[in-house]
Parts: structure tokens; C-alpha cells; sequence
């Protein structure tokens, strides 16, 4: 097992954290509402076809920019309101984090909170071909770096 | 008739899912249009084929094989005789509705269309009565042609007539009854007319075999598909009919086993129906267990869950008409148990997935008929809930609630 | 390695077949290579799906789909790893080794091959290898050319390698063990040979994943077929395995549902791997079940079973080496657990009648390899028993001594 | 359930009483394997691919000949022996009658030894075909007499 970047680490620690009060389903789901409706959106001129990531369920868009340090930022979206608020757990816990160490996550959290099954590919929410994608880009951008 | 709100009470112990919980809450399951749960006959049917009379079938000298054979066929002469073929021949096993299809296209599509030639299908077919088409079509220069569905979920049949006369389709293949709305086209009528217009008919049962008796004969089609496990049967089966002269015109389209009559390299002679289209080893279990969902259907009574499901599409239809900013997408006046729906400014994913937190399990999305969202501009799709024999009007009344409470924490 | 010989005795009873009684005596059940028995594990595996947690898989947002979809994408993963996969997407499940020979058939074939290309096979493969390249020829204006097998069934290695020099194939497709010699074929080499001569390569592995560890990397093949009734598991459903890039450059083959990306009739974009070639409902309780077959063999051991059936072979050969006028079919060095006789003046219809009668199963006919039985001068075919991990010796000595009696009842 | 012409009814009930001796399962082959040896085969020159019934097991021939007085005379032969026995058991049952009576024969005697399963079509050994072709050939003619 992967040990992780602090800085991925303790994000994914606070999401545990702030999750753990609800051990009801619907707690949790009314919690990831809220970040839904929270999550600082991408740019409406970003949400184009070379940003989205078509799940069958739900969209999402994700756009990541390098920054002056050699990390990565990220800002996302989707058009239902769970995905976007997982989506904003993913942002959370990966943007603004060094390259290599996004790459290299090991992305424990949701199974934690118990939303592991959101990730599954066959669910086609388009949550994990989003992460996939942020690794992808983190990883190629982690090889111009060294 | 018997009093058909007793049938659920009388048939749900047969199903050992329905006594189940998912998340904490017992389950309802109102995914039926994408797969039936299935009786115990079928289960322990298909467990004692496997635990008892195993064998490979046909050409086999010993007992094991004779039994197995036996339960095979006799499956396949149930099947004939429920839909009305004229003989069990007609009657090819498929690994279900989309194989059927693929079959007819490849089959007769490829030997029977060439360019400028016309398929004609519906907005409302589901994926697998329009990628076949797509393809054959690609592959001969024919050309597929949409029939426009109304608002309302039925069919413009003044557009299918104008649509006939047009473009002469050498096919249409349409679908009996709408996995997404619910709409049971009138099959009888269109074949009627598609006849009168010189095009072969092929009708796609596989929402129509669980809800309704089925006569392919009375509906005066040529060819007609379904699959079993939306009927209460396995997976992995499904089935072709198509009239004698037909298919036997047609070439074969799997080689293999048991569709040859002789085989050499000099030259292989093809096997005579319904052989000639089932190369290997068939599904037998499938088929065995697919021909024991058929009689327990008939036990009940083909009438009697009709008229069960009706009275669950009416109540559906009025409990959910009362919550607000919510509208049925397809309200034809014939439909089989499935109500689909969409909210205002909600998306239909975000729902499910909060039914499903209340052990309620529904279908989000486009159903497989994408072109049919488009055309009635549902990006998003749909919620769809979806009945079944052992549906219980509690239980939509309990999906109702649930749809109310996921709306309050979705707005 | 353990002691070969407890072998049955510690996996018998998870057979509830072999309890049986036929005509009054107990089975002995000598028809495996046309379909195994399965296991406990098996039937109650795909009894506890229906029962617990059936649901169509893929795309669905409640949980039992997600419960469903999770077993169906872990047996792939398990089959996968099995056969040495590099990835699980590479598996694609089909309904048996016939559709997926004609899988390839059909969309790399027609793609592939056009006038004068040529298919080589061998003429010892199962109609399921030839009549799909046959019908895929007369499509295109390929030729299929068969390599020459030996007397002893033994692959004629002399002719093999001059038919690549002379013909330079786009293609050849080999079985790795044939039904009805027991050859293993050495397809390592035979793999080897064909892509140094720039042909790809498919290999029948029907007869083969139940009697051995397959690895698909380490055969070098481009192809790799097998179906899981004869390896323990459920009907209907087997799979092609197949180097993604071939597989990624391949058209798809039926359409349908799953198999797309985006449905319009404008156009319509297909999916990735595997998906792109599993049009429709997938079989699956089938699959999981496969998936449990395929644990339930390792958990013996393939070398384990390699070695049981070995031995049984050495001893059926022995005792029936010993019956007067009794020839063997196929004496290669390397075979698995199928052995081929025939009797001077002798029907073998007669004697498997009489087998039978005696409450042993065994198959009697071409086989479906009538082009073998034509080469090798066979006109009536063979008698074939064959056998499995639960074999025992002493069943093929209650064979052999039924097969004196009913000789001494024929003469 | 259709009433046999006489004759046909009676040649079954002798069939019957023949194999009403054996009860064991064996014994009543080796009378079959019998029957087989003794069958008056079909003249060589008469076992022609147009008198052959291919069945996947065994094969079949059968010869039809009219009658003066319009019934039909079969022969039959298999190169399997106990093929050859039930060839020879219905060729026994239905040769020499009138056509008529061939055409609408109710074969029950099969059944009622217990050899009924080599009547399935299934089984392959041509037996099934070669009572269809007796039929097909007797209504032919009834119906060029009528
Ligand atoms: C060598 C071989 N190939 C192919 C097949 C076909 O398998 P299936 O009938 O399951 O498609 C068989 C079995 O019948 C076989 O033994
Ligand atoms: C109307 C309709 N046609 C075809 C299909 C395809 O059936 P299957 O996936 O079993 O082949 C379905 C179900 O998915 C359907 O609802």
C-alpha cells in the first residue's frame, strides 16, 4: 500500500473526520448535497466537450491547471448534485498538491465514508474516469517534471 | 377473474429476494423492465437440472442425454405454444432479445438488403432494435428511418403510415411494448399496414412477454424476439420466432455444432430448422428453467397479471401525478408496468441514488433509448420504476414517499 | 503435490450427479468432454445469485446492480487471471467457444480477409473451428486449408510447417486439445511457427481449460476460446480472450445494448473493451458461476488434475488395450482425458447403447470432427469415454468390463 | 387417440408378448441384437444413397414398394445392430398393409416395451426419419388411391 503525500493525507483525514458524525445513509447523503451545492463550479466557459467526461448516468466536467510551483489545480463539475458533491471531495483532497503525489494517491477516503461504490467504473456517474483523468494528467505533467 | 390485488399476496413468497433488505430497509425492487427477480420453480428447476440430469444434448445415445434433451425441447414446445407459433421449429433459442435481433440482421438483413433499400424503425426502440440495423445498414448501403413518437409516448401514426407509403421499407421492426414508456404499441395494426405496404415485420416482445399473452400469429408479424430474464426466467436465453418459410430461406449465421448436417472441407451441408440457427452447445439449463418462468406465468394467468399490472401503472400514475413539480414521461392510454418520470431542475441520478439509500432500487438514465431522449429532449433521462406480478401498490406508495423525501433534500 | 489417487474420493460427493442411479445402476459417467458435472459450489453459487441478489448489471445506480455487476466484473477478473490474461478487459464473455470462434469469425475475418488469403486449421479441429472459417471464406473469397494428422493423432508437424511456408496464412486456428484424439497439441511451438510466418494465430481451448493450467502469454497465440459447461461451470456462456490491440482494432460484431458509447440515428459510437463486444443482457448468473468453477479447479490444483487424468488415461489405455478386437483412436504421448475405440465389425452406436444400458454414459459418432473421421477412414465414428477430476479408475474398470459384455452380446 | 387397422394392432400386440418375457434391460437387447442378425435385409444393390436415411448415429436405408392389391412392402437395414432390430420391429408392424392404414398407424408398441426413447428424433440413429419417410410414402399413395 501506497503511503501517501501528507499534504493528500491529512485532506483525506479531515473528510473522514467530517463525515464520521452521520452513521445514518441519508445523513451522509444530505451532507454530500450540501457540498454539491457548495463546490465552487468551473468556469462556464470551460464546460466544454474537452472538459467533459461523459459517465452514462451523469456528467462531469474537470479542467487542471498547472501551477507556478509545479503543482496541479483542478476545478470540476457535474449535473447532478451527488456526483458534484463527490467530485468536490476528489478536488478537496487532490488539488493544489504536488504532481507526482496526486499520481501516486491512494484514495482511501471514500471507502472510508462509505461511498466506495461511487467510484466503481460500472456505475457510470463518471467519477472514476474523472480520477483517472487527474492521475493521467498529474502523472504526465510528474514526467516533464523530472 | 379473481380479485387480482390478492396476486402479489399469493405469489411473493415464491421470490426469495423480495424477503431481503438493502441499506437497513427491506427492499423494493422496481427494476423489473431491466430484470425480473425469479420464482423458486425456476431457481430449484434450473438447481435440479444441474444437480440431476446434466448432459450435453441431442446426438447423445445415453440416458442422461436423453432426459436432458427431453426437458430442452419440451421447454422449446412451451415456448412455441404460449406465443402461438405454428410449429416448435420456428421457435430458435438466443442468448437473448439483442442476439435475436443481431440474428435477423445478419441473417436476412445481410442477404436480403442493398443500397437504397429501407429499414424502418421507431424513436421509442431500445438500443438493441437499432445498433443491428445501424450496422447491417452500413454494410448493405440500406438506410434506417425513424418513425416520430408523440409527447405523450405513443407512436405518430400518421408519420409510420406517411413514413410506409414513402419509403417502401423492405423491414420495420418495432418495438411491442416501450421499456421507457411504458407504451404498448398496437402491433396488430402495424403489421397490418406494413404488410399491405410490402415490408416484413419484426416486433420486439421483450417488455411484452412478462405482461400480456402473446400471439405472434394474431399479430400477423414475421419475425418476434424476447428475452427471458425479464420474464421471470434466467439469463442468458432468450428467443427468435419467425414464420417456417422465412427462416428456412434464410442462411445460417453462427457455424458450428449441431447446425450442420455434414461437414467436410470439400463442402458442408447446413442442418433444417430449428437447428440450422443454434451452432454449439445451447444455454439448456437456461432454456429448461426459461420454459419453467413460462409455465409459472401461465399458472397465474397471462389476463390476470395484465390486469394486476394496470391497476399498479393507474395508481402509480395518480400518487405521483400529486407530487409537485414532477411530471410522467408517457402517458399513453395502453401501457405495461413501467412509469417513468422527471423533476424540474433534479437530476434523475441524484434521485435514484437516494431511493437506493431507502432500499429502493429504480433505473436512472437513458434506458437504452438514447435516441428517443433526444427526441424528447430529456438530457438526463428519466427516473423509471418498473413492475412486476408480485408489485404491490404499498410498495409504490413507499416509492412515492421516498421520491417525496429525496426531493425535499435535493431542492 | 498430493496423492493423486485420493483425488476423487475427496471431490466426489460435491457432485450431486454422481449419486445417481441410470437403469437401475449406479452412473458412471464417461462423457465429460462433451459436458462436465459441476459442483455443489457452482449450482448453489448461481442458486444463491437468483435467490440474493439478481439484478441487470452495468449503468445501475441501486445496489443490488451494484452487487450483481461486482461478482460478473470479479469473474472476469478471475478468468483473467487464470489464463494469464494482461488485462481482464482482454476477456470477452460469450455464450460458449462456437460463438466465440465465429466472434473472430466475423468481425476480424470479414475484415481481414479477402480473395486468395488463406485460413490454415487442422483436421482434427471441432466443426466449431471450421464451419465459421468456412462460412467466413465463402464470404470473402478466403480459402481454408487443413494440416494432415497422423494415424497414431498426432498433428503431422512436417505438413504444418510447409502449409505455412506454401500457403503464408492470415491465420491459423488450432485446437489445443482435440475432443475426440485426447492430442494435446504442442501450440507453444505450433504459435511460434505461425507468427514467425506472419500469421495470427487462435487457439480452441474448449478441450483444455478443464484438464490443465492455460497461459495465454506463455502460448504466444493472438486468440484464445474456451467454454465453461466442459470445465465444470454453467451453460451457456464462454469466452474469447484476445491481445487488446487486435481486439481494439476490431469492428464490433452485434449491436445492441452495452456494446455503445452513444446511440443516434445520426450515428452511434461504440464502447471500449470489453464492452464493445458484449451487445445486450450478459448471462449473468452464468458468468459468476464460471467465475466459481474456475476457483473451484484451483482450488484442486490444475497440475493436480493434469495429474489425475494422466493417470486414468495410462490405465484405460491398459485395460482396454487388453480387450480383444478393440482398437484406440489417438495414442499421442501427450493427451488428456479422452480415449477413442472402436471394435472390429462393430457399431459404436451398439455399444454405447448397450453401455448405457448398464448405466454407463459414454458418446458415440464423429464427435462433431467428421472431417477427422473422414481422414482417419472412420465412417461410423468412434466410442469415446472421457473423463474428469472426479474420475476413478475403478469407473473406467466398470466401462471396460461393461464394454466386454456388450461386445460378447454384438459378435 | 386413433384405432389401429387390425392388422397393424395385432402385429404390435405380438411384439408386445414377445418382449413381455424380459424384464431386465439387457435381456430385452440382446432379443433386439437378435432380431437384428436375423432382419431380411435390403438387397445390396438397393442400399443407394436415395434409399439412405442419414442419421447422425447410425444410418438407415428403406426401400417402399407397392403392393398388387395397393399395399406397400418396406425394407429396411442399418449398419448398426440394434438400429437394424428396430428397423426390423417396424418394418414387422407396418409392412405388407394398406397404405392407409400405414399412413395413421399408431405406434404405441415402443412405448409399451420400453424402447420408446430410440423414437426420439434426438437420438440420431435415423429410426425417427425412417418412420416418418414410411408414413410420408404410404399417405402419398392412399391419396393417389382415393
Ligand atoms: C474442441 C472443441 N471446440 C469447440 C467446442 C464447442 O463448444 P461449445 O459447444 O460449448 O460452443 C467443443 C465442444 O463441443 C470442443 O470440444
Ligand atoms: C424493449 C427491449 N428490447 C430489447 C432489450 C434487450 O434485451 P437483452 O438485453 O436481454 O438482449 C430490452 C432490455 O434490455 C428491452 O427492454
Amino acid at each position: 500500500m501506497p503511503s501517501n503525500h501528507p499534504l493528500i493525507e491529512s485532506r483525506q483525514q479531515e473528510v473522514i473526520e467530517d463525515f464520521s458524525v452521520f452513521d445514518d445513509w441519508m445523513d451522509k447523503y444530505e451532507h454530500l448535497i450540501d457540498l454539491g451545492k457548495d463546490v465552487p463550479t468551473i468556469d462556464d466557459a470551460r464546460k466544454t466537450d474537452e472538459h467533459l467526461i461523459k459517465g452514462c448516468q451523469s456528467r462531469v466536467w474537470l479542467a487542471a491547471d498547472e501551477t507556478e510551483d509545479g503543482g496541479v489545480v483542478f476545478t470540476a463539475d457535474s449535473d447532478a448534485i451527488i456526483t458534484k458533491g463527490l467530485v468536490g471531495l476528489m478536488v478537496r483532497v487532490l488539488s493544489n498538491a504536488p504532481a507526482q503525489a496526486i499520481a501516486e494517491a491512494d484514495l482511501h477516503f471514500l471507502d472510508a465514508i462509505g461511498l466506495h461504490q461511487h467510484l466503481s467504473p460500472t456505475r457510470s456517474n463518471g467519477l472514476a474516469s474523472m480520477v483517472q483523468q487527474m492521475r493521467l494528467y498529474a502523472a504526465a505533467l510528474a514526467a516533464r517534471q523530472s | 377473474m379473481m380479485d387480482s390485488t390478492s396476486l402479489p399476496e399469493r405469489i411473493r413468497r415464491d421470490f426469495p429476494v423480495l424477503q431481503r433488505q438493502v441499506h437497513g430497509k427491506p427492499l423494493v425492487y422496481l427494476d423489473n423492465a431491466a430484470s425480473a427477480q425469479k420464482p423458486l420453480a425456476v431457481i430449484e428447476g434450473q438447481r435440479e437440472y444441474l444437480s440431476n440430469y446434466h448432459a450435453n444434448i441431442h446426438r447423445g445415445a445415453h440416458h442422461l442425454a436423453q432426459l436432458a434433451t427431453e426437458a430442452f425441447e419440451g421447454a422449446r414446445n412451451s415456448l412455441a405454444t404460449h406465443i402461438g407459433a405454428a410449429d416448435s421449429k420456428e421457435v430458435i433459442f438466443t442468448s437473448g432479445s439483442t442476439d435475436a435481433i443481431n440474428l435477423v440482421a445478419h441473417s436476412w438483413g445481410r442477404s436480403n438488403l442493398s443500397k437504397g433499400d429501407v429499414v424502418l424503425v421507431t424513436r421509442m426502440e431500445h438500443h438493441a432494435n437499432i445498433v443491428p440495423w445501424q450496422m447491417v445498414c452500413e454494410a448493405t448501403g440500406a438506410r434506417l428511418e425513424p418513425v416520430n413518437v408523440h409527447a405523450d409516448g405513443t407512436l405518430d401514426l400518421e408519420h409510420f403510415h406517411a413514413a410506409l407509403e414513402r419509403f417502401q421499407p423492405k423491414l420495420v421492426a418495432m418495438v411491442h411494448a416501450s421499456n421507457t414508456l411504458g407504451t404498448i404499441n398496437p402491433v396488430t395494426d402495424l403489421c397490418r399496414a406494413a404488410k399491405a405496404a410490402g415490408a416484413l415485420t419484426l416486433v420486439d416482445g421483450s417488455q411484452a412477454l412478462p405482461h400480456m399473452a402473446v400471439d405472434v400469429q394474431a399479430i400477423g408479424c414475421d419475425f418476434y424476439v424476447a428475452t427471458a430474464h425479464k420474464a421471470y426466467g434466467p439469463t442468458g436465453i432468450g428467443f427468435l420466432w419467425g414464420k417456417e418459410d422465412h427462416l428456412n430461406a434464410m442462411p445460417p449465421w453462427r457455424g458450428g455444432g449441431e447446425m450442420i448436417q455434414r461437414v467436410s472441407f470439400e463442402g458442408t451441408t447446413y442442418n433444417t430448422l430449428p437447428h440450422k440457427f443454434e451452432a454449439g452447445t445451447p444455454h439448456i439449463s437456461g432454456g429448461i428453467a426459461f420454459g419453467i418462468a413460462i409455465s409459472w406465468m401461465n399458472a397465474i394467468g397471462m389476463d390476470d397479471i395484465a390486469a394486476h399490472e394496470a391497476e399498479l401503472v393507474a395508481h402509480a400514475h395518480n400518487a405521483i401525478g400529486s407530487v409537485k413539480g414532477v411530471r410522467i414521461v408517457g402517458t399513453a392510454p395502453q401501457k405495461v408496468g413501467v412509469v417513468s418520470l422527471i423533476a424540474d431542475g433534479i437530476h434523475p441520478y441524484d434521485m435514484g441514488t437516494l431511493l437506493d439509500g431507502q432500499g429502493i432500487a429504480v433505473r436512472t438514465g437513458h434506458h437504452c433509448t438514447e435516441p428517443l431522449m433526444d427526441h424528447l429532449g430529456l438530457e438526463s433521462g428519466t427516473l423509471r420504476m418498473s413492475f412486476a406480478a408480485y408489485t404491490t401498490t404499498r410498495e409504490i406508495d413507499i416509492a412515492v414517499a421516498g421520491l417525496e423525501r429525496a426531493l425535499a433534500m435535493l431542492r
